[in-house]
Formats: C-alpha cells, structure tokens, sequence
C-alpha cells in the first residue's frame, strides 16, 4: 500500500466510523428538537439495538431481520419507559436543564446494569447485513456495511428533515421544546408529544446500534462512549440538526482518523477535542446553526 | 442646553429590512425625550443601536460629546448610559432588593479580596447600597416588596423594580423602554411622577412609549419614528398635530 | 473458631471485569477446595469480594474497607495494576500480605504476583512466526495499561533475536469503536501479522476491522477470556491465533506435572462453572494455594510469617507454572507455560 | 366580598358558556386566588379588571389549567378536568398568555398553524382561518417567514392574538392583549373582540386599559388581593374617577 | 426579633453533616476514608457550586483542573522532593492559569456549547494525564506521595486528615457564604439572571465569568492536590469523567447555589454507594435509581430544601 492510498484508506475508515457517530449524534437530536433536552441515556438505546438483536438472533434463533426489528421495538419500549418514569416526574416539576441530564445519565446506567444483569458481560457482534468482502476501488477497501449506514443515515435525515418542517405533530414537537407551556395552550398534547419523542429516537439509536455492530462488536458498557461521539458529533453540526449531525459525525470520525494516521493513535482524542473546541470558538452555534 | 446624547445617521438593517434608516436626533441634558411611532417603526431596534445591544450598520452615538457608536453596553454604562428593556429582564432568583443593589455595581469597586475579608469600607459600601436601595424602592413604590423574589412579582411590580434597579446606576442619560406597559392609569400616573422627579433630578430620560397621555404628559420633545425613518421631531403638542404623524401612528 | 480471612479487591465491573470476575471465581472455588478438606490447618477460609470498579480510587476504598471493617489476614486481589499499586502501601503498613495477577506495585515487599513475566505471552507469539511462518515482519497493537505497556516494550526490545521486526507500534484505547486506521498503517508498513495486546471486546472489532479491509495480516493476540476469542475466530477463521494458557488447552496439553496441577483445579471448578474460560480463576486459584503453602510452612496464619514463607516457596506446582519465589523475586513464575493456540471448527487447539 | 360595591341592574347572564365557581389557587403559600366566580355567555364580552398583583392572570392561568386549583371551571355545563393541563385548550377556551408565550424560533407562519392544532389536518381549513388572520394583522402576512422572536414587540403580540384566533377558539380568554400595541393597532384589536363577541364569541379580557375595556365589555369584574370586589356593569360608569372608586374600595 | 430566627432546617442540615463526619471521627477505620474523600469532593463540588449555582454557568470539565492540582503535586513532591504545600500551591498557580487561559475563549460559549466545550477540556487533560508517560507514568500512576503536612508536622492517621479536611471544607463553606452576599456575588448573580442585564448595569459579563471559573478551578485544583496527598497515589482515571458525573450529582443532589450543598451532597452521595454494597452486581442499578429518585422528590436538593423550608416559616 502507498501512501496515499494509505491516506485515502484512513479517510475512508474516518468517514464509516464517521457515519456511525452521525447516525448516533441524530437521536440526540430528536429528543431535543421536541423537548429540548439533552437525553444521555441515547448511548444505552444503542446499546440495546445491537445486543437485543443478537440475543434474539443467537438465544431465540430468530432471524436477521426479525430479531432487528424486535430490537427496535424492544428499544422503543424502554425509550418509553424512561420517558415515563426518569423525564415525566422531572418534566412536571419543571427542573433544570442540567438535572434532567444528569437523570438520563443516571437512566443510562440503570439501563447498563439491567442489560448487564440479563445477558453478561461478554462482548457480541452481528454478522454483516450483506457478507461480501470490501469493494476495493485500487488499493483502497470500502467495506459493504458502511454503505448500509450511509444509506439509511441519508433516508433518515431526509424524514425527519420532511417531519420536522412539514408534519402537523412535527411542528407541535417543536414547539413543545420552545414552550412548553404555550404548546398546552395550543391544545397539543405535549406529554404525548414527549413519548413519542422518545419512542422515536430511542428507535433511532437502536437501528444505529443494529448497523454498526456488525462492524465492531457490543457489549453492556458501550453506550457512554457512544453517546459521548454521537453529542460530539450533534454538536459540531449545530444541536438539533439531523444533517449538522451527521455531517459533524463524518467531520470526527476524519479528524480522529487523521489524527491516528498523523500523530498515532494516543492523540485522537485530543486532536478531535481540540478541533472541536477550535471550532466551537469561531463558530459557537454549530455548522449549521443550532435549532433554537 | 447643551446634549447629553446625540444620534447621527443610525441605520441598523436585518436581511433586506431596514429597521432603523438614517436616524439623527439629539437628547438635551435635561428633560424627557420620548420615541413613538407604530409597531415595528424600528424603536427598539434604535434603543439597542444607542445602548450598544446591537451593532450599528452605520451612523455614530455621541455621549456627551464622545463617540461611543462601538463601545460596548457595559463600557456604555460606565459612561452614564443606562437602559431598561421591552420584555423586562430582571434577576430572577434575587429578592427586589438584592436586584437594586446590583445596580450599584459601577458606584461601588471590590471584588474577591473584599468579598472575603470584608474590611470596613466594604462593609460601609454595603450598608449604603442597602440604605439607598431601600430609597430606590420607595420611589417606585415597591417598599413592601423589597424581600421578595422578583420572579414572583406580578407584572407591573417588574417594570417598576427594573426602573429602580436602572436608577441605581445614577444614569446621566436612561432609556427606557416602554416602561408602561401593563400598568394600569392609577400605575402609570404613578410612575410618570417618578420619571418627572427623575427628570427634576438631573438625569436626561430617553423613552419609547405606546401610552400616548404618558407621553403627551411628560415628554418635552417626541421623536417620531415610522419605517425606521424619523418622521417627525417636536413637541408633543406639535406632534400631536403633525399629519404625517397622524396618519401613520395616532390615527 | 476463627475464620481465616481472604480479601480480594476486584474489578467486577469496568475493564477488567472480565478477568477479575474470573479471577475471584478461582480464588473462591480453591477456598471451597481447601474448606471441603476441613480448611487450612484446621481452620476454615472465608472470602470477601469487593468490586473496584477497575478504579484505583474506588480500589483504595475497599481495600480499606476489607482492612478495617473486615479484618482481612490476606489479600488474593485482582489484576488492575493500577488499584493495587494505590493501595500497596496502605496494605503494607497493615501488614497483610497479598497476591496479585497484576504487575507488582512499586513498593513490593508485602506483594506477590501470579502474573507471569510480561515477556512470555510476546516470545510464544514470536517463536511462532518465526518457526511455522514466514512472515518476518509484524506490527503491534497496544492499549495504555500497564500490563500491555510492559509487552509492548518487550516485543520491540526481542523482536530481533527472533529474526522479527516490529515495523509498527500502534496504540488504541479500550472504548475505541474502530481500529482500522491503525491497521491500515501496519499493513502499508509491510507487517504481516498484528501482535494484539489487551483485553475486551476490541479484539472483535480488530478482526472486524481486519476483514473489512481485505487485509492479508494475521492476527495474534494476547491472553484473554475463549469466550471472546469464540466470535473473532468465526469471522477471521484461520488468521486468528492467541495466546493460550496450559489451562485453556487442558484437553490437547501434553501429559506432566503441570497437566495435573490443572486437573485438580479444573474438576471444581467444572463442576460450578461448566465449560467457562479457566485461565484467569486458575490464577486465583494458585493464590490461595501458594497462601496455604506458606501458611503450612510456617504453621502460623501471622501476617509477616505468610509474607516470609510466601518468599521460601520454589518448585511449586501451580496452574500456570512452577513458582519460585525468593526474597528479591516476588514474581515466582519462571518458565513459560503458554502456547499459541487457534480455534478451528469452534474447538480450541495448539496451532501447528 | 363586598356584595355592596356590586351593581344593582346587572343584565341576567344568558346561559353562561364559562362558569367559574369558587376557583381558589396558590403559588405555594402565597393564596393568589380566593375563591372567584365569573361566568360569561354566548355574545358577551366581560372585562376584568385590577391593580398588579391583583390575581388576573392567575385567574385565567386556573382556568386553563396551568396551575393547580380548587374548585369548578364548568365549560358548557361540564367540568373541565383541572388537573390536566390542556384539557380546557382541547374543548376550545384558547388563552392569549401574559408575556405572549409565541415559539420564538419558528417562523410566524408556523406559530399561527400550531393555533389551529385542534383543526387537525384538514388543509383548506387552516387556509381560511390564515386568510382571516392575515386580514386584521397585514404585518403578519407580509412577515409570514420571519422568525416570530425576531419581530417587534408589538408585531409579536399581534402573533399572539393571531394565534389564538387560528384556532377558532369557543371561548377567548385574553391577558393584556394590547401590552405593547401602538393605540391604532390597540383599537383595532378591541373592535375586532367587540365585533367577535357581538358575532357570539364568549370573551374574558384582562386588560389594563380600563376605560377601553368597559366601552366594550357587558360587565366588568373587579379584581383585588384574589378576589372579586366589585362586578359592575359598565354603562353604569360614568366617569373614570367612578371607576378609580371601585379600585380602592 | 422576627428577621433572626433560626434558620431550623438549614442548621439541620449542617447538624446531621457535623454527625456524619463526627461518626467517622469516632470510629475511624473504613468510614474515615469514605467520609474522607466525601469531604474532598466537597471541596471540589464547592468550586463547582460557585460557577454552576452562583453564577449559572455549566462545566462538564473542572476535572481538569483537578488533574492539574493532582499531579503537580504527586510530580513535585515525588520526582522533585519539594514540600505537599509547596507542591498544592504550584499546582494550584498551574491551574489557574489554564483556567485563564481556556476560559478567555470557552466562556463565551452559552449551554450545551459550553457543556460541550467544557466537556472536550476535561477529556483532553484525561488523555494527557494518560498519554504523558514520561510525567505521568501512564495508567500505572505515581505512587508514595507523601501524606498532608507542613514541616515535621504530617497529616497521616484517618482522624487528623479528617480533622484538616474538614477545617478546609468550613473555611470555603464560610468563604462563599461571603462571597453570596458581598458585590462580587452579586455580578455573579447578576450574570446568572441575564447577561444582558447585567452588561446594561456596568458589568463586565465576560470578566465575571471568568472570576467564577478562576475561583471553581482553585478549589478543584485543591480538592486533587488533597486527594493525592491523602491516598498517596494517583493515576488519570481519578479524573475521568467519573468524577465529573459524580460531582454533579452531589452539586444537584446537596442543592445547587445553597452554602451547605456541595458539603451534605458529597456526603449522600460518597455513602449511597456503601449502602448498596451488599447487593453485589445490583449495586449500580439501585444506586442510579435512588439518585433518579432524590433528583425526582428532591429536585432543589437537600439544603435547597431545607432553604425553601425555613424561608417558609419565616414567613
Ligand atoms: N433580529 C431581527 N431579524 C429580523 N428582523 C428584525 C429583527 N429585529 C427586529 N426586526 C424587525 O425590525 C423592525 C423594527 O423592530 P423594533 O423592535 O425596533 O420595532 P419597535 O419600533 O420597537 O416596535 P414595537 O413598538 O412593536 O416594539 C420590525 O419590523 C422587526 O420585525
Ligand atoms: N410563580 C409565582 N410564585 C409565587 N407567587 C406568584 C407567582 N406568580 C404570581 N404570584 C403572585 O400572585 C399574585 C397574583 O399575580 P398575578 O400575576 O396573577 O397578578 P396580575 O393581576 O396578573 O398582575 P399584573 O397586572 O401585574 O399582570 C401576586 O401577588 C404575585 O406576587
Ligand atoms: C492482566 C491485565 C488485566 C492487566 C491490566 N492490563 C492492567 O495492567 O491493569
Ligand atoms: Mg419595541
Ligand atoms: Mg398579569
């Protein structure tokens, strides 16, 4: 391998892992565009997705696609769960923006420990939607399941962008984040409006977790550190937006791969925070500005 | 009399509308000035311009002779230039009191040192904020309320505390904007009293006001804003009887 | 009468849960062993375990705990290296001697380590290449533990004398969710087989990783729970080889003293845990029995007479090797036990 | 209460469509409202009136069932369930808000469709509703796109009022809709209310601008401290000092 | 005298903290080191407690300066022999000046940015704690720093460290109990209500700011220096993001912007975990329920509620 199909081997693995973290970055997004929180426990719904859908498909012998859409069904139930019993009683009394984070942080975790409890510690994995060996265009291999997640990354941006901006409830969503109080006023059902939302993005961080365990493995503990590149990635795009987390997403999965490929790998980290920080100090609302 | 703040030329445009288009007036040392003009005269828009809120497109402020077109609203205060907001923006979680005493921050100096140790002058400096906040309150009517935590004040009581909290500053020039809003005629009687002393005390008031008795009232010269452009500039009388001011506000 | 107290400061849950868990499982079915035989001289064992959470803090905590609350006599503690250097010099001045699978912390005198020299896993791998192979150039993958640290080193200072060269150092962290570009720069480096070194589920996503590129390299691992090892093998096939502990290959190991020290661990602890990964709990499992060792040595259940018979031992036959302890040498483990193992057709044999 | 203050030729109520009866609210300890009864019919318009302070906003904040409260909000006849908030949006008694409570970063266009949520998806409707908004509030028309924190304060409160009228409300409840509106925008305001509630509207306004309030209002409470103090018919007032009277009562 | 009543449940408040640490005093061993660290993470939490409840800023990064603290003082006492003291005051300068430097920039930044932001500066020092073996020693950590002490005079059982940290914990409960009600306190609040209200009245918004952050940064630079000193140990995951979610709970759990928060919240939340111990691997799940719980009934925290108490009968 030379190298610059080295750099662009690099460039290609940023933009998949890229992908994955954008996909994870837009549930964030969901939750926040319709109540304006800032939902931690999203790492844990990813979670689920990929371990749901391999204990049904390793302990009940469903197949693929069964055990993944029970996957998400199964997430979207805990989002609601959450939802019901962390976010409401919160909700109700009002409290601060920062006590809510920390109670879906403290969500995620009792989420963790129970999927823990229930199916252990050993790491899992998926086998790839399509099993094909990597496309190699030259010397440079890109693999089939980051094409998966850039396709439906793409179909889901493009639906909520429409369900946003068009849709009766999308726009009532909305404007419960704003106001919640004039939303009642409205006659919008805003606790229904607040499950839904969290359904729906729950449903999100499941189908991301679904596509990308097949390319690395999941286990109880992989949430955090998801949900910590996934609000990265939601936030370099301009929080609340599905395509700024996305392209965010692609923007850290390239800066770390760089970073690797330049500094070695012990400085991706740093090199990606301190881009983001870079970045947050000339354009402190995001690539694409921030929804509210 | 000489003028306190003098406007030359402002324009401030968002996108393609131009809110504020060229406006020039001057505020004598003394007396009451008030803007009118119908919603979305671009009012407001000139109060942040003169305060420093937002950036001017162009056109220059003058303070007392200094062009302050750039400095910031805290630089611009430090200068004597203190203003009140449309939506009032008070200190929620502090008491009428406490939101007051904030306003002595640029009459009084000490910081953590002084905070920590509390040595004698910083403790004098403190008995007197209170002695005078309690004085501020009691211009405004607010006395009894002066334990109570702004957010928890109906309205009215908002407006008047933020007047107060304005005064502390011992503004030369304040601007106020819309101050009577929500106060009903025993209340806004009330406070033009309060602006009259205000007034009398030797601090030029520059106030924007729908409440046309109000204005009609107190004011000693009224500009008249319409489209962002300055349509008439006189006294109330005189505007009162302007047709163009006819036409476009007063009806 | 009295119990004899057995602590273990484990990390039942963050990175090294896997290997902790184990590890305390070990030490509790030699405990159940030697409680069945009426205990150690007599008097019986008992164990308490407290999760650390793999944190050096919470590590100082319980150990505390255990010291104070509980009132230890011995310390069988797991294998994060950094909450036992934490707590080393506390658990010194207490005088309660401990066995580790970590590395030793710095101030040593009251630590004993079952941890084989950190050499061992690096030169099996090497002897491989450079005797079934004819690959002459690897790359190697490191997470920052210390453990892992101290391989890396070794790999890069030995390589040579194996005819190897280590022509990429990479390293990764143990949350990573891709570790393609590290690979990619060793195979653009010429390497033909990926020296992995570290725990968890990233070695999953190494092979994962691998395949997604197409790569040629092999890849070699270093110890770690078969229960992993399972699905990476399902992806990468004959291209995934580890290092494996007598203990994991009991069934292929060839016949000796070793084999029976194994054996006499392994029928307990079939009996609980079935067909569960042996390695690290036979680790735990030669703490307690180098403990009794010593204890029975000395006839005396004293804290410095343990640590002082603990540093008597030589020739014991444990479940990783033969210990050999001195005054100088608290790491007793001197001739490598290990092999290069594979597994084909999920069953776990000696690569050839 | 001081029945006396209470005027003597009050019009009968016609079947109220909105009774108040006995609502008491509290803001922890501090008692805002004390046991009110208001009531208002099909065709009327009933002003309240009072100093700061006074409770008016808390009244209709209770009735919408914003805060918690004691008593009987009775909206054609049946309860409205108190406890829930936005139970009494839904049967279509629509509260302009202190403080106009407008989505400030979504386009006016969008926050006068959210007024019509209850309309549900029915297109051609929310058409017809906008086309007669846009008719009283040209500003808002010409403005469709802006965002609706960006207008001026007073084209926001006029997003406020429009907002409500969008969702073609069976009962209006309005907290100052005139805070903030230059006195042309002001009167056109009030007249339109007028001629709303002459259409059959039933209408409660919160206003401080008295003497506007009782040119069109049947009947006019006084609010003081939480409670009424004072129903007075407004053809009976004379003078402003009359009504001045009535405040301090 | 109808304005000096006591302040009954606020006093409660302080009481059954005084009991907790005075239980730990008596009894020493194993309740001495939690209630040990409770009381550093006091320190810490209180620095936190100034920027997030004083002045309604958010920092999801003070570990920072924590680390900074930390291992100026394990590196300077250790490799170079300098004195504890000496050691905890360069790293508190160090700490200072990178507050003052990352907060020129990163303060501008409003909610989830500068959560954000803040966030990426406590990560960024983590892997640096971790990849600067040369100083750091890595994950290994750096062991034998000595114990607290000036001169001959050292720090080393359980009760004269719980002695000294708690006199520490009373003098900055006392310090920003000043703080609250001087002009300094006042900007802060002022800041925290509307920056836009606080430039129009003279204040320097961005200089507030960053008095805050200076001031959050020393005492979580203490807290580490502490922390080391008294484990005598240390190694980046003491300042991972563990921490950071561990003070917020305390910050929120003791009641954010009240003088005895940080002190009782650090307290619950250090012991919460030892109640739980028994239950093994449900330790976690019952400890992230109970903290759902007490963020639920308690959303003002204890002395939050306490406060609103007394104000209550004051009334
Ligand atoms: N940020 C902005 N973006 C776009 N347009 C704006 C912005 N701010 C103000 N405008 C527009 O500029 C015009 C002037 O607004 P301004 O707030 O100055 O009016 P005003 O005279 O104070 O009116 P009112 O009496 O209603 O308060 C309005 O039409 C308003 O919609
Ligand atoms: N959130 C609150 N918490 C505590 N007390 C409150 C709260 N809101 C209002 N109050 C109190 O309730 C009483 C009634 O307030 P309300 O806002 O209903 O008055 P109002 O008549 O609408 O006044 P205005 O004309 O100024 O709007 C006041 O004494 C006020 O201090
Ligand atoms: C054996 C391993 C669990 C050791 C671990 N990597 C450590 O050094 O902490
Ligand atoms: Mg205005
Ligand atoms: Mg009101």
């Amino acid at each position: 391998m030379d190298n610059i199909s080295l750099v662009l081997q690099s460039l290609i693995s940023g933009i998949s892992i890229g992908c994955v973290y954008g996909l994870i970055g837009i549930g964030f997004c969901v939750i926040y565009n319709a109540s304006g929180i800032v939902n931690f426990a999203q790492g844990a719904f990813v979670m689920i997705g990929g371990m749901a859908t391999s204990v049904l498909m390793t302990d009940f012998q469903l197949p693929y696609a069964a055990a993944a859409i029970g996957a998400i069904i199964i997430a979207g139930i805990v989002g609601a769960a959450v939802e019901r019993l962390v976010v409401r009683p919160l909700w109700n009394r009002n409290v601060a923006i920062f006590v809510m984070i920390l109670a879906t942080l403290a969500a995620q975790i009792v989420i963790e420990r129970m999927a823990y409890i229930l199916v252990g510690d050993q790491p899992k994995t998926l086998p790839p939607v399509s099993d094909l060996p990597p496309m190699m265009l030259g010397g440079v291999a890109v693999n089939i399941q980051s094409l998966w997640i850039l396709a439906s990354s793409l179909i889901i941006i493009a639906a909520l962008n429409v369900f946003f901006k068009t849709s009766r409830t999308g726009k009532a969503m909305r404007a419960v984040s704003i106001n919640a109080e004039a939303a009642v006023l409205q006659g919008i059902p805003v606790s229904r409006m607040l499950t839904l939302a969290f359904v729906i993005s729950a449903m999100l961080g499941a189908i991301a977790g679904i596509l990308l365990t097949p390319t690395q493995y999941t286990a109880f503990n992989v949430g955090v550190p998801f949900a910590i590149s996934g609000f990265i990635a939601a936030i370099i795009g301009g929080f609340g937006r599905p395509l700024g987390a996305f392209i965010g997403g692609i923007a850290l999965g390239v800066i770390q791969s760089m970073a690797i490929l330049e500094l070695g790998a012990g400085f991706k980290n740093v090199a990606a925070l301190s881009l983001l920080l870079l970045f947050l100090f000339f354009r402190p609302s995001g690539l694409l500005g921030s929804t509210r | 009399m000489s003028a306190i703040l003098e406007v030359k030329n402002a324009t401030r445009s968002f996108g393609g509308l131009v809110a504020v288009n060229d406006v020039s007036f001057s505020v004598p040392s003394r007396g009451v000035t008030a803007v009118i003009g119908p919603n979305g005269a671009g009012k407001t828009t000139l109060f942040n311009v003169i305060a420093g809120t937002i950036s001017a497109n162009g056109g220059t402020i003058l303070l007392n002779g200094e062009d302050v077109t750039d400095f910031k609203p805290e630089a611009k205060a430090a200068k004597g230039l203190v203003r009140t907001f449309q939506l009032v923006k008070l200190f929620q979680d502090l008491t009428a009191a406490e939101n007051v005493k904030v306003g002595f921050h640029l009459k009084t100096h000490g910081g953590l040192f002084a905070a920590l140790f509390q040595p004698a002058w910083a403790r004098a400096a403190e008995r007197n904020s209170e002695k005078t906040a309690a004085d501020l309150l009691d211009l405004v009517g607010l006395s009894k309320v002066a334990q109570t935590s702004a957010s928890i004040l109906p309205y009215g009581q908002q407006r008047l505390l933020e007047i107060a909290r304005a005064l502390a500053c011992q503004p030369s020039i304040l601007l106020l904007d819309e101050p009577a809003a929500g106060l009903n005629a025993e209340e806004s009687e009330r406070l033009a009293r309060a602006i009259r002393r205000i007034a009398a005390d030797g601090t030029a008031v520059l106030l924007i006001e729908h409440d046309m008795k109000l204005v009609m009232d107190i004011a000693d010269d009224v500009v008249v804003l319409d489209y962002g452009r300055k349509i008439a500039h006189g006294t109330p009388d005189a505007v009162r009887n302007d047709p163009a001011v006819l036409a476009a506000y007063l009806g | 009468d009295d119990v004899f107290k057995v602590g273990i400061s484990a990390g039942l849950t963050g990175y090294a849960a896997t290997v902790d868990r184990a590890w305390s499982d070990g030490v509790q079915t030699a405990v159940d062993t030697l409680n069945a035989k009426g205990g150690i001289m007599g008097r019986k064992l008992e164990v308490v375990v407290e999760d650390n959470r793999s944190n050096p803090q919470e590590a100082v905590t319980v150990y505390r705990k255990m010291v104070s609350s509980d009132e230890v006599n011995l310390f069988a503690s797991g294998c994060v290296s950094a909450g036992n250097a934490a707590a080393a010099p506390m658990v010194a001045k207490a005088e309660i001697p401990m066995i580790l699978c970590s590395i030793l912390p710095k101030d040593a005198a009251w630590a004993f380590t079952t941890l084989p020299p950190a050499g061992f896993e690096i030169e099996k791998r090497f002897e491989y290449l450079r005797d079934k192979t004819d690959i002459r150039k690897v790359g190697v993958l490191h997470d920052p533990t210390p453990y892992a640290l101290l391989q890396k080193d070794v790999a890069q200072k030995v390589a040579a004398t194996y005819g190897i060269e280590v022509v990429s150092v990479e390293a990764y962290k143990q949350d990573d969710a891709d570790l393609s570009v590290q690979l990619s720069k060793m195979q653009a480096a010429g390497a033909g087989a990926v020296m992995k070194i570290g725990l968890g589920g990233t070695t999953l996503t190494a092979a994962k990783n691998l395949k997604q590129l197409g790569s040629p390299m092999l890849l070699l691992t270093s110890l770690e729970d078969l229960a992993v090892f399972k699905p990476v093998a399902e992806v990468l096939g004959d291209k995934f080889f580890f290092v494996a502990s007598p203990s994991q290959v009991y069934e292929v190991y060839p016949d000796g003293g070793l084999k029976t020290a194994i054996g006499e661990f392994l029928e307990p602890w079939r009996a609980k845990f079935g067909d569960r990964d042996p390695n690290w709990a036979s680790r735990g499992w030669d703490s307690i029995m180098l403990a009794a060792k010593a204890i029975e040595a000395g006839q005396s259940f004293e804290g410095s007479a343990i640590r002082d018979n603990l540093e008597k031992i030589t020739g014991f036959q444990g479940t990783t090797g033969s210990y050999d302890m001195s005054a100088e040498k608290h790491q007793g483990i001197s001739t490598n036990p290990f092999v290069v193992a594979q597994i084909i057709e999920g069953k776990v044999r000696i690569a050839q | 209460m001081n029945p006396a203050a209470t005027s003597s030729s009050l019009p009968e109520v016609a079947q109220p469509v909105l009774d108040v009866r006995s609502l008491s609210a509290s803001y922890g300890h501090v008692e805002a409202l004390r046991s009110v009864d208001i009531s208002v019919g099909r065709g009327e318009l009933v002003a309240v009136l009072g100093p700061n302070g006074a409770g008016k906003s808390t009244l209709l904040r209770a009735i919408m069932g914003l805060i918690p409260n004691h008593g009987e909000v009775l909206f054609q006849g049946n309860a409205l369930t108190r406890r829930k908030p936005g139970a009494a949006a839904t049967k279509g008694v629509v509260l302009v808000p202190e403080g106009r409570g407008i989505f400030g970063p979504m386009t006016v266009l969008e926050n006068l469709e959210l007024g019509a949520y209850s309309v549900g998806r029915d297109k051609k409707e929310v058409e017809r509703r906008l086309t007669s908004v846009f008719g009283l509030f040209p500003r808002l028309k010409e403005r469709f796109k802006q965002t609706a924190g960006s207008m001026s304060g007073g084209e926001q409160q006029m997003v406020a009022v429009g907002r409500a009228m969008m969702a073609d409300p069976k009962v209006l409840l309005l907290d100052e809709p005139s805070l903030g509106l230059a006195p042309r925008v002001t009167g056109e305001i009030l007249d339109t209310l007028g001629a709303l509630s002459q259409s059959g509207l039933p209408v409660i306004l919160v206003e401080q601008k008295a003497p506007l309030a009782l040119q069109l209002a049947c009947r006019a409470y006084l609010l003081s401290l939480g409670r009424i103090v004072a129903t007075i018919n407004p053809r009976e007032v004379k003078s402003h000092d009359e009504l001045a009277q009535y405040y301090f009562a | 005298m109808q304005t000096t009543r006591l302040p009954l449940a606020t006093a409660a408040v302080w009481a059954v903290s005084a009991a907790i640490v005075g239980y730990a005093l008596i009894f020493g061993g194993y309740a001495a080191t939690i209630i040990s660290f409770a009381l550093i993470y006091a320190v810490f939490v209180s620095g936190l407690n100034v920027f997030m409840g004083l002045t309604a800023q958010v920092s999801f990064g003070q570990s920072a300066f924590a680390a900074i603290g930390g291992y100026s003082s394990a590196v300077l006492t250790t490799t170079y022999a300098w004195p504890p003291l000496a050691g905890m005051s360069a790293g508190l300068v160090f700490s200072l000046l990178a507050a003052w430097a990352i907060g020129f920039p990163t303060l501008r930044l409003k909610g989830h940015y500068l959560a954000m932001a803040t966030l990426a500066i406590g990560l960024i020092t983590y892997e640096i704690a971790v990849e600067w073996e040369s100083v750091t020693q890595g994950y290994l950590g750096i062991s034998g720093i000595p114990p607290l002490g000036i001169g001959p005079f050292e720090a080393v059982s359980d009760r004269q460290i719980l002695v000294v940290l708690s006199v520490v914990v009373l003098v900055i409960a006392f310090a920003v109990k000043r703080i609250q009600h001087s002009r300094l306190g006042r900007s802060f609040a002022a800041v925290a209500g509307s920056e836009e209200a606080a430039a129009t009245l003279g204040i320097n918004v961005a200089r507030t700011k960053l008095v805050s952050f200076l001031l959050a940064a020393g005492l979580a630079s203490i807290s580490g220096s502490l922390f080391v000193h008294v484990v005598g140990y240390v190694s980046p995951e003491v300042f991972g993001l563990h921490m950071v979610i561990l003070a917020f709970s305390m910050v929120y759990i003791g009641g954010l912007g009240t003088v005895a928060g940080p002190l009782i919240g650090a307290l619950i939340v250090s012991i919460l975990p030892e109640v739980f111990r028994g239950m093994k691997d449900s330790q976690d799940l019952a400890y992230g329920i109970a903290l759902i719980l007490i963020l639920i009934y308690a959303p003002k925290g204890i002395a939050g509620v306490a406060g609103a108490f007394d104000a209550r009968r004051a009334a």
